[in-house]
């Protein structure tokens, strides 16, 4: 994924999950960085917090889910019809294939853009999302802009992306009000019939699977 | 509640693609906030509850990960789990030494539930007795909940189909002891029959609603 | 514009009535900011407008004469008519000297013209074509306007009956040049229509619209 | 209005209106008050502000216009049976017959609290008031649980107040989204039979015709 621009937490490789700035970073400590720690320091004195649950939860979602997940998914669509019909009709079960199970994805469906149908999706009173395909969310995806205007508004969002679709095309905004997650099936791209699953992963960013981006063609990937 | 976090169909928030947006965070404490507020045993109940129970205007001057922060806190206190001093002295403590490291306290059997949870799949249940079938027409009652629920603003009163009966469900309360279970519909409305005609063509919204939300359409 | 300042049935912003809240407001300067916005002749149009486009986060945290003030300055420098030098020059003025007054700048004709609306009384007009009668069961419209209107989010989509009309009036929009007018209507709603069974007996709610929000009921 | 709590202004009596902080007052000036004056002394710098425009206005809705119009007409409807039916048919007429006219208040509508019914007025979408008759509104009328909670809870708001109501009541709540202004006619409170109107109009307190408040009795007024 490294068209995608979420690969951000080098200073907290020492750790390998969000942790806090290590002492030898040159920065103060934001308040809000050191409200946290007083936060969890409290609730671990009270014996109230598990940091090694914490911690493996924060490896899981940081490191084991991300968009390598749903992007391969996709590719896997593209390439297997089989699986591709199977995942469309349950995408829990489909996704479970490839081991992508866990919190905030265990009722998966998987929406199919075509040449008529763009889907998008949104959680307009949260942030609900499918973190074992995609990790955590896009600062966008959570912002109040996001989450008032897809629902609403949808082309003019989708053209803040640079994604412009002729008007016969029917945009389908799907909000994650419940505890289904979605995950977007984008078209694969034009050129791609040589290409192996391998190589069509890399052509899947994260966004492509939320609805606020194609698929990228072979020059781009 | 019908408060702020609400924010289907409300203008004034400008852009949604800005610099920076794309990155899933920005500090290393944030993500831990989050985690730390959602594993604690203390019993907070719903974190989505506690974040909608921020001061409508705090919850708007805030950012993400700020939310989570101060709805742990707010919660940990009301609930008395912990005092304000108990969160005041750990900040100074931590202002005082840059070096202080957060204490540990590990619980080996959670950190396995959780590591096995993180690999398990539970989907939705059937659900038992749906009352409606995919292509009903439903309307969604008009309320004025003052509990949680899940049920955005933006479709009350408007007609919609079923789409999907997505299974069965806890519905969504105040109280996590409460075990009333429904249906849940992924149930599809004309951008028409929410916004009327607008600058762009028509579109589709498919909302997932709990069956309590729902009637037959007259 | 469905901006922030659509309160109506919104909840989390607890009490109304709190100390000091009968007061009609707490320092001098309130009421002359608002009335400066009000009687600028800059050409800054409505200021409900100018209001409603401050940013939501900034609307909750200001005060009610905060926010007059606010929208007064960002509507000046927005078109214009002020320059942010200035504005910080004439501040630092009175900051440094606390004698220093503000000066004078009298338009003894424009004073009498105010004085004389301050007596007089221009109701409306009648209707001249009203669509609708008392009696009438009307539906509000679906609608998602950007720009500035009249129409609370709370009664789109519900049906209500025509008690009154009002009279006719222009229709509000952002373009102070736009001359369209149309009737306006009070129309009944039951609450059971917008919020439907809630803790309180079923009362009536009553709103003043533009015939071009009402269709008639289908 | 001796019992209504908005008799607030002591420290500016000696302008009449609204005007800044004499310096003599000890407080240095807020923010708020330093940024309205460099307002309005930039807009006399260009020409674009009248100060005696401004004054002539502060000056009305200060002092002509108020609380104590709207208690004289209430009084004259409690007390003038032909008065109260024009009152009721044309407010706007009937209010100009007592002079009380002018921006705010140009169209008047006034609604009867019986036994059978109570009327309260909010403007949800900014604070619209009927000047003339009331002069500005208070803090609570302006207030964001105010304005989100009158149309949708309008017993508990009451119940703040004090104002608790038999469920056979009617609750009436006129939002003022338009450009008519409200006025409220309490119940004309027991034992005032022989009080003449300028003895009622001491019972009529501000809240009582916005409905947040009765009429008070002879013994309270």
């Amino acid at each position: 994924m490294s068209h995608d621009h979420d690969d951000h937490d080098d200073h907290d490789h020492d750790h390998g999950h969000s942790h806090y700035d290590s002492p030898k970073s040159r920065r103060p400590r934001s308040s809000f960085e050191l409200r946290t720690m007083a936060l969890e320091a409290a609730l671990v004195e009270k014996g109230l917090l598990a940091t090694d649950a914490v911690d493996a939860f924060l490896d899981g979602i940081e490191h084991t889910m991300g968009p390598h997940n749903g992007a391969r998914v996709v590719a896997r669509a593209w390439t297997d019809p089989a699986f591709k019909a199977r995942l469309l009709a349950d995408g829990s079960a489909a996704v479970a294939e490839l081991g992508y199970t866990g919190p905030e994805g265990d009722t998966v469906r998987v929406v199919e853009n075509t040449d008529a149908v763009h889907n998008m999706v949104v959680c307009t009173l949260c942030s609900c999302y499918p973190w074992p395909l995609l990790g955590l969310p896009p600062v966008w995806y959570k912002s109040f802009a996001y989450r008032a205007r897809a629902v609403s508004e949808p082309r003019a969002v989708l053209a803040e992306f640079g994604v412009t679709l002729p008007d016969t095309v029917e945009v389908r905004v799907w909000d994650s009000s419940a505890e289904v997650r979605y995950l977007v099936l984008p078209q694969r791209p034009a050129g791609t019939d040589g290409l192996g699953e391998d190589e069509l992963v890399a052509l899947v960013p994260r966004d492509a699977m939320i609805g606020t981006a194609f698929a990228a063609s072979p020059a781009q990937g | 509640m019908d408060g702020i976090h609400d924010l289907g169909g409300m203008q004034g928030f400008g852009r949604v693609n800005t610099p920076d947006s794309g990155r899933t965070h920005d500090e290393p404490w944030e993500v831990r906030a989050q985690f730390v507020g959602l594993l604690s045993k203390a019993g907070t109940g719903s974190m989505r509850r506690r974040i909608e129970e921020l001061a409508p205007a705090e919850y708007l001057a805030s950012s993400y990960y700020v939310r989570w922060l101060a709805a742990a806190e707010n919660t940990h206190l009301r609930i008395g789990a912990l005092s304000a001093d108990d969160l005041e002295r750990w900040y100074r403590h931590f202002e005082a030494d840059p070096a202080a490291e957060v204490p540990r306290g590990d619980d080996p059997a959670l950190a396995e539930r959780v590591t096995a949870r993180l690999s398990s799949g539970r989907p939705l249940p059937d659900a038992a007795a749906p009352a409606f079938r995919p292509g009903d027409t439903v309307l969604v009652r008009r309320m004025h909940p003052t509990w949680h629920h899940r049920c955005p603003r933006y479709v009350r009163g408007a007609l919609g189909t079923i789409t999907f009966v997505c299974g069965q469900d806890r519905v969504p309360y105040d109280d996590p002891t409460v075990e009333e279970v429904a249906a849940v519909y992924t149930v599809q409305f004309s951008s028409l029959d929410l916004w009327g005609r607008t600058d762009e063509p028509p579109f589709t919204v498919l909302v997932d609603l709990w069956e309590n939300y729902l009637e037959a359409a007259p």
